[in-house]
């Protein structure tokens, strides 16, 4: 019943990055990675509970303060500052970004039927909806302009990395996941920065414009 | 004692190289301790490839090793290297002379150390890849000796065309080592081992599945330095463009680390050869030695034409080579023995009279300022002794009798003409064609050398720097003297040479004592029952009775005492109204235009209505190997260069495509389905 | 043959003499020939002698550009000519000095003395001498081919390259009609024709420099240098003759020394050498003087039937 | 105090040190002083090693086995060679009079951290701590590549921020899905995630989980290691990042990658033979080699040359690794020792060139600087014939050995066409370099140009062409016994 739960978690997550994909508003895109980091911490929860391993409460307050939280925040003063709300004009456009990705789906649950049969087999609707969302979010990263959209889809990839964390394997030993979500949040903060140097720089968060180095 | 030979000479030029950082700051000192050094290691490796062919056993030591690749570099001297060493000696020591004073006023003071250098560890490598007793150690030699000489060939790389033809050079040889290092190793791959002894003995080769592949590769590799067409596109460029003394050394010496390599994989290294190998091989000499010939033929630039004739040379040398790979493939190596001695005799010889002419080419350069034919003339006048030496250099190369070069063409005549007693119908005719193409070659060079002689010494000079000139130094005719007395002897007396290659060529493998050819003061004889033989000696009574009867006849005449200017037709003759250079090469141009295809232009200008006031030609031959394949392959390769500069286009979302794509594909080919 | 030096250097001398006393003969006898067919009287025969005789009285003037190498160059043309007929076999079967090499030997020194005079006739610094130089290292280099084929065809199916040898074996074998070495035969007769400055190759007889090539080369040369050149080419061309006769037809070569027998050889010689000044005569004076650039395609020719000769004696 | 913490700690110190604005001396005293102990405790470690033990630390977390000493000795070798020639670089910027004291604070504390953090991912026995250790590589070397602050510095560092952290989330998945092929077995503690304990219980991953873990470490740790299609960020990130920054990048970060890569190598050959992980190197290795290839051809920067060149070698350790055996391996070790020689001294002297004509574009510095600047293009020079593996320097040596274990191996084709590509980039970098430093002087005594002087740095470069020449001839026994070493942990004999 547990693992139903999760299942549904991740199921909810990614439909989250499906509506990431299909919109173009900056706001709603933090505000649904906030969501998505919400799921992320009832599924750590949900495993707490089955597994009775305390440390994935810890896990999950951790996520959801920092993702759901605090780095929305964070993201959304830098949108106020940079005066940026909407994704220009992708590369894809929407109903053709929503196909590729279900082929991106595709790929991703293929490749986990691998794992369910082995012996000590981990659910692998988990680990597909989490290489769905890794490349999907790659995919985003890919077609997007806008670097406040890439850190986002960044970080999708890092929730999808999570899921599996706990989802799958219930829980990395508790030091590594503290390293490892400090090093996420610094990554994010350096981004920052650089988002807000190059938006001086340049007067536009539009990536696409950093192409004078070829060749 | 004779161990010690080889690090002893190398020894020498590592001092030179010493010498010449210390004394970098003193020119003249610099000067004289590299190059007394360079000949000292000269002497020693003549001594040790001497000694080897006097006593026909090999030497072997080790040089230096990278204990963390755990690899060494070792040296074995057998009779081929002797002899390679010996030839290369015979030519590096007279030069190094040359070049102490050639340098002094060719060369700024300030690259007379570095020129020191560089020429030291050439040798020093050259020297290595003939001495080197396994791959490792001929690898790393011939890389050396590759960058050493493109140094060399860009000393002066302020001028375009040096720095041009030294990258052209570097291009070609990697294209050759390559070839090398994938056909050593695919070799090896065979029997595990490094060693020229089991790689080269025969035995491995035949057992491997890449056989033909491997010769192949093997002819490309050493074909790119041995300059033969068509891979023979930067030797005229490189020779030419090198300081003369240079020059000498590339086209007299390091063309024969080609043709080394090529007698070690042919000369039964790979096994007994196909008979298409052979084939092979002597189409390719023909090629080169007819193409090399015809365009030197047609050449205005006097070292250039020097360079064209060194592939002319190589041509013949291979000539032999494939005549030997043919009676060899036949199972007859006492034709096999024949073909190869022919060939060896002969790129001795071409270190000889090559050096010669060269280092004369260098003495006119340096009096004169030009190198262009047209330019030059009358310099017989001024530089009596320089025309001499370069008269003899040319007769040596035009293959006329009692000089060497008649000797070793005769040998290879000798080779052809035998190897069509052994071998199946194909060759009984391919072979005496042969024959005849060498004849044609010998009678062009024959022509082209009346020409190389006659314009620049002969008649009126052609430009003021010609009619300036001033004979050169000591220092720099002692060389030139010494080369042209090797000419000499080595025609005079060919049986003794014939004598020490018998040994050689029983060294190979495949090989052993044969009787297909014997020498001996008297001369060098041909087959059993004697198919044909030669002893210069014998002839040379005859004639100097006929000089004496010439001589005779100025007893009887009156003595020339008046002198005239030649009849003009009644107007004046002048530098303008002689023959030149281009004229003279007009009717052969004209008779091979198929092979020329040169571009020729006439206009005429008409002050008045059918009568032309003035006519302007201008005749042209491209090089149609640069033209039709190496420029289009390379504009081919650089516009694909181009096109894939796209893959980095400075667009971070392409880059992270990539990753994406990258993902898809790996985890699609993981596939699902335990 | 002997190896006992003194008679082999006797037996040399004699020859070189021979060849040098008999070879201006050859030419009135050419001449003498045409102008019968031409229905002239023509010079008398022994004219040549005459000319020599007062070529090498007179005092050779030089051109003021000269420098050694145009004296050298007669001199040495003369002595490669000398020495080329040491090299054949005439009456008796054997050469003098065939102890030194044989066909290659031959064709060697005859282009050396090529060599020579071509290097010589560029120091005058007049065109003429450079034409007439390039014109003859062209059609020597072209000729050169043709001829070691016509010899190789002779040499390989005799089994040796050595003139005397040669001889021997075909003369104890017999003369062949093999089609093969006809057709060399009629290579070298062309060769011949080349190398002897003979129409249709050249025209010894013009007096228009533009059409002349050995002409034009000696063109400086006067007095004794100018009677050398002259001399050496005659003796150039007896030799050509000889060969020819001595390879292909070699009837009655004396191969003891029983007097008789060198009797026969001599006349048998003599009368294929008139045979073949007769052919020489004809074709002379049937035939006008190519175009220079037309003579490529006759030595092509030459060259065709030297390989065809080749190729049916052995393929 | 335990020496191996001891190692990473003196770095760290200096870092923070470093970061204390303060005066300039004795700023740069302590700078190359810690990286020099630095070295000193690496050298100790290693020694330690060869003396027969293992230093550990964190219970097991930190472990110095073979290849770990290896990748220590020369990280912190690179450290204090980058180190001296960051004063250098420092002092000319002022001779040239452009250059803060804020600036100078940055970069004396951004070295030794980004040292610190490559020796911890050295001697990092834990998927964990490593997947941390190269994230803070990234994170202190991304203000290197912003150094400078000009556009193209910001886009640089951007593109090799985003692309990194691609990389490492794909190598963080992938350490995740090796924890999970071992539930059970591996149990939950710190030590779940070491090597040994990884390797202990090989025989009872999840092969299949264990194959798809090892995609992802491959691409992770390949894109920090710039293999070819992940190595877009490089020559960016190279042109931007100053000359002391960047010889850290291409020879500590790129060995340390490579450490990475090894890991995962050996986990993949203990659980699923040599086959799998071997092909993927290859692969990408190969691709690598040939990516660089054209853009050498047709390359306008110098630095950008270099970045492409240390793609071409990495592709050649991965080409090495790949083929796999003892030969091949011992090669690529091999190459990455003499790698490590050779590249700073290409760095140095074309940092030299580049500062002293303000930039390291082609038509920027112009053709003959041979006659401007003798030593550097001279130096320069010298770098080409040793990066382009020409003999008797040891990259020669090394790629001969790869070369010769490929054409004994079943891999003809790869090696047949790793081998042309070899050749072409000879010709290619010859060329760049050739018509740099030859040719006619063609801005004689521009004002623009700073003349050439026998400064620190010029000293420095003059050092590492010292060793890197040596080295070909003579390597230490200690340090051939490490490369031993090291071959028998890839080798797990």
């Amino acid at each position: 019943m547990i693992q139903d739960l999760v299942i549904l978690c991740a199921a909810g997550m990614l439909v989250s990055v499906y509506l990431m994909v299909g919109q173009k508003s900056l706001v709603v895109a933090i505000r649904l990675y906030g969501v998505q980091s919400l799921l992320l911490g009832a599924v750590g929860i949900a495993m707490g509970l089955a597994e009775h391993r305390p440390h994935l409460y810890v896990t999950a307050a951790l996520t959801i303060a920092l993702k759901a939280v605090v780095i929305p925040w964070f993201l959304l003063r830098v949108i106020d500052r940079v005066g940026i709300r909407r994704e220009i004009e992708p590369f894809v456009n929407v109903p053709a970004s929503l196909l590729l990705c279900l082929g991106l789906t595709v790929v991703g649950y293929r490749v986990s039927l691998g794992m369910a049969g082995g012996s000590q087999g981990v659910p692998h609707q988990v680990v597909g909806v989490a290489l769905s969302m890794v490349l999907m979010g790659l995919f985003l990263m890919v077609t997007r302009r806008k670097a406040l959209t890439q850190i986002l889809a960044l970080l999708t990839i890092e929730n999808a990395v999570f899921l599996v964390a706990l989802g799958a394997t219930a829980g990395m030993p508790l030091v590594v996941e503290l390293g490892i979500s400090f090093d996420v949040i610094l990554a994010v903060m350096v981004l920052g920065v650089l988002v807000n140097r190059i938006v001086d720089r340049f007067e536009s968060m539009d990536t696409s414009r950093l192409s004078n180095l070829r060749g | 004692m004779s161990q010690s030979l080889l690090p002893l000479g190398l020894a020498f030029h590592a001092t030179g190289v010493a010498l010449a950082l210390v004394l970098r700051r003193q020119p003249a000192a610099c000067r004289w301790a590299a190059f007394l050094a360079s000949l000292g290691g000269s002497l020693v490796s003549f001594v040790l490839g001497a000694s080897v062919l006097a006593s026909g056993r090999s030497v072997r030591g080790v040089l230096f090793a990278n204990p963390a690749a755990g690899m060494s570099v070792g040296y074995a001297v057998d009779p081929l290297s002797a002899w390679f060493l010996v030839t290369f000696a015979v030519l590096a020591a007279p030069v190094a002379v040359y070049s102490v004073g050639y340098l002094a006023h060719a060369m700024p003071p300030g690259r007379t150390a570095f020129v020191g250098v560089a020429w030291n560890v050439l040798l020093m490598s050259v020297e290595t890849v003939f001495a080197a007793d396994g791959v490792l150690a001929f690898l790393v030699a011939w890389e050396l000796m590759t960058l050493a000489t493109a140094a060399l060939v860009a000393t002066d790389h302020e001028s375009r065309p040096s720095r041009r033809s030294a990258f052209l050079y570097l291009a070609m040889s990697h294209l050759g080592t390559g070839c090398l290092v994938a056909a050593f190793f695919l070799l090896a791959s065979g029997s595990g081992s490094l060693a020229f002894a089991d790689l080269l003995g025969g035995a491995t080769a035949a057992s491997s599945p890449w056989r033909d592949v491997l010769f192949v590769l093997f002819l490309v590799g050493f074909g790119v330095k041995a300059g033969v067409v068509p891979l023979h596109v930067w030797l005229p460029e490189a020779h030419p463009a090198a300081p003369s003394n240079v020059s000498a050394l590339m086209s007299g010496g390091l063309i024969n680390a080609g043709l080394y390599g090529l007698v070690r994989v042919g000369a039964g290294g790979l096994g007994r050869p196909d008979p298409g190998w052979g084939m092979g091989v002597l189409l390719l000499g023909s090629v080169s030695a007819i193409l090399g010939v015809l365009y030197a033929l047609s050449e205005n630039d006097l070292k250039r034409l020097l360079a064209f004739s060194t592939i002319e040379n190589g041509g013949i040398a291979l000539m032999g080579f494939g005549a030997g790979m043919i009676g060899l493939a036949a199972g007859r190596p006492e034709l096999g023995a024949l073909g190869f001695a022919a060939g060896l005799y002969h790129v001795l010889n071409h270190a000889a009279f090559k050096g010669l002419l060269f280092l004369g080419a260098g003495g006119v350069v340096a009096a004169t300022g030009t190198r262009k034919l047209e330019e030059l003339g009358g310099l017989a006048h001024r530089m009596p002794r320089t025309a001499g030496l370069f008269l003899l250099g040319s007769a040596a190369i035009a293959g006329l009798p009692l000089l060497n070069g008649f000797a070793s063409e005769w040998l290879v005549f000798q080779a052809l003409l035998r190897g069509f007693f052994s071998a199946e119908r194909l060759t009984r005719i391919v072979l005496p064609l042969g024959g005849a193409l060498l004849a044609l070659t010998s009678a062009l060079a024959a022509a082209c050398f009346v020409k190389a002689f006659a314009m620049t010494f002969l008649a009126r000079p052609r430009s003021r720097a010609a009619s300036e000139a001033t004979e050169s130094k000591a220092l720099l005719l002692a060389p030139q003297a010494f080369l042209a007395a090797a000419c000499v002897g080595l025609g005079l007396f060919p049986g003794l040479v014939v004598r020490v290659l018998a040994g050689v060529a029983a060294s190979l493998p495949g090989f052993g004592p044969q009787d297909a050819f014997s020498g001996g003061l008297a001369g060098m004889t041909i087959g059993i029952p004697a198919f044909d033989h030669l002893s210069p000696l014998v002839i040379v009574p005859a004639v100097l009775f006929g000089l004496g009867l010439a001589a005779a006849s100025g007893l009887v005449s009156a003595r020339a005492r008046r002198r005239a200017p030649a009849w003009g037709c009644g107007g004046e003759l002048s530098a303008e109204t002689e023959y030149t250079a281009t004229a003279f090469a007009k009717p052969l141009v004209m008779v091979f235009r198929g092979i020329y295809r040169p571009t020729r232009e006439v206009s005429r200008f008409e002050s008045v209505r059918y009568f032309t006031s003035e006519v302007r030609y201008r005749s042209q031959i491209d090089a149609p190997f640069e033209l039709h394949v190496y420029g289009p392959a390379t504009r081919a390769v650089l516009a694909a260069a181009g096109q894939l500069r796209v893959i980095q286009a400075g667009s971070l979302h392409a880059y992270l495509a990539y990753v994406l794509v990258l993902g898809v594909i790996l985890l699609w080919w993981l596939g699902g389905l335990p | 043959m002997t190896t006992n030096p003194l008679p082999v250097a006797l037996f040399a001398v004699a020859q070189a003499t021979g060849f040098l006393l008999l070879a201006p003969l050859l030419r009135g006898l050419i001449k003498k020939m045409k102008a019968a067919f031409q229905l002239r009287q023509g010079p008398r025969l022994l004219q040549p002698y005459s000319d020599l005789a007062k070529l090498l009285g007179k005092e050779p003037v030089r051109s003021t550009t000269a420098s050694w190498v145009f004296v050298a160059g007669p001199r040495v043309y003369f002595a490669s000519a000398i020495a080329a007929t040491t090299l054949l076999p005439t009456i008796f079967a054997a050469a003098p000095l065939e102890a030194a090499g044989g066909i290659l030997l031959l064709v060697g020194l005859l282009a050396l003395g090529r060599f020579a005079l071509a290097t010589a006739a560029l120091d005058t610094g007049s065109p003429f001498g450079g034409m007439g130089a390039s014109r003859e290292m062209t059609v020597g280099a072209l000729a050169e081919p043709a001829l070691m084929l016509a010899l190789f065809t002779a040499g390989l199916s005799a089994g040796s390259l050595n003139l005397g040898e040669l001889v021997r074996r075909t003369a104890e074998r017999g003369t062949s009609i093999h089609p093969g070495e006809i057709l060399a035969a009629a290579a070298l007769f062309i060769v011949l024709l080349a190398e002897a400055g003979r129409v249709p190759v050249d025209n010894p007889a013009t007096h228009l420099e533009l059409t002349m090539i050995h002409e034009a080369m000696v063109l400086e040369y006067s007095g004794a240098d100018l009677a050398l050149v002259e001399w050496a080419s005659a003796v150039k061309e007896l030799a050509f003759m000889t060969l020819l006769a001595g390879l292909f037809f070699p009837i009655g070569v004396a191969t003891s020394l029983a007097p008789e027998a060198l009797a026969i050889s001599a006349l048998a010689l003599l009368a294929k050498v008139f045979a073949l000044a007769l052919m020489v005569v004809l074709v002379e004076s049937t035939n006008a003087k190519l175009r220079f650039f037309r003579v490529p395609e006759l030595m092509a020719v030459a060259l065709g039937l030297g390989f065809l000769a080749l190729a049916m004696r052995f393929f | 105090m335990n020496l191996l913490l001891a190692t990473l700690a003196a770095p760290l110190a200096t870092a923070g040190l470093g970061a204390i604005p303060g005066p300039r001396r004795p700023k740069e005293a302590v700078f190359l002083g810690g990286l020099a102990a630095t070295l000193a405790l690496a050298l100790a470690t290693a020694g330690r090693y060869l003396a027969g033990e293992t230093p550990l630390a964190f219970g097991g977390a930190l472990r110095v086995d073979g290849l770990s000493a290896l990748v220590l000795v020369l990280t912190a070798f690179v450290g204090v060679l980058s180190g001296l020639y960051s004063v250098g670089y420092l002092e000319r910027n002022e001779r040239a009079g452009f250059v803060s004291a804020k600036r100078r604070t940055e970069l004396l504390a951004l070295v030794p951290a980004y040292v610190a953090a490559m020796l911890l991912v050295a001697v990092s026995n834990n998927l964990g701590i490593l997947w941390i250790a190269v994230e803070a590589t990234t994170l202190a070397s991304v203000f290197l590549v912003a150094f400078h602050n000009r556009d193209t510095s910001l886009e640089a560092a951007w593109k090799f921020l985003v692309l990194g952290s691609v990389g490492l989330a794909f190598a963080l998945l992938g350490t995740v899905l090796l924890f999970a092929s071992g539930m059970g077995v591996l149990g939950e503690d710190m030590a779940a995630l070491d090597w040994t304990r990884i390797l202990a219980h090989a025989g009872a991953l999840h092969p299949f989980t264990v194959k798809l873990a090892v995609v992802f470490l491959l691409v992770g740790y390949g894109t920090k290691a710039g293999l070819a299609p992940m190595h877009t960020w490089k020559p960016d990130a190279y042109r931007e990042a100053p000359s002391p920054a960047g010889v850290l990048m291409a020879v500590g970060m790129m060995n340390c990658s490579l450490y990475a890569l090894l890991r995962v190598h050996i986990v993949s050959r203990a659980v699923l033979g040599p086959e799998f992980s071997g092909h993927l190197l290859l692969g990408l290795g190969l691709a690598s080699v040939l990516v660089a290839t054209p853009f050498i051809l047709i390359q306008w920067n110098l630095k950008r040359l270099l970045a492409y060149s240390s793609i071409e070698h990495v592709g050649i350790m991965a080409i090495g690794f790949g083929l796999g055996g003892e030969a091949a391996t011992l090669g690529a070790l091999l190459h990455m020792t003499y790698h490590t020689f050779a590249k700073p001294v290409a760095f140095f002297s074309a940092g030299t060139l580049a500062q002293l004509h303000r930039s390291s574009d082609f038509d920027a510095i112009g053709g003959g600087t041979l006659g401007r600047t003798p030593v550097a293009s001279g130096l320069l020079l010298l770098a080409t014939l040793m990066v382009t593996g020409s003999p008797p320097f040891g990259l020669f040596w090394s790629e001969m050995t790869i070369l010769k274990a490929g054409f004994f191996g079943p891999h003809l084709a790869v090696v047949a066409v790793f081998l042309a590509a070899l050749v072409v980039l000879f010709c290619g970098f010859f060329y760049q370099v050739g018509r740099l430093t030859l040719g006619p002087d063609t801005k004689p005594a521009e004002p623009a140009v700073l003349p050439e002087r026998l400064d620190l740095a010029m000293g420095t470069t003059l050092v590492a062409a010292a060793i890197a020449v040596v080295s070909a001839f003579y390597l230490p026994d200690s340090l051939v016994a490490l490369i031993r070493a090291a071959v028998r942990v890839v080798e797990g004999a």
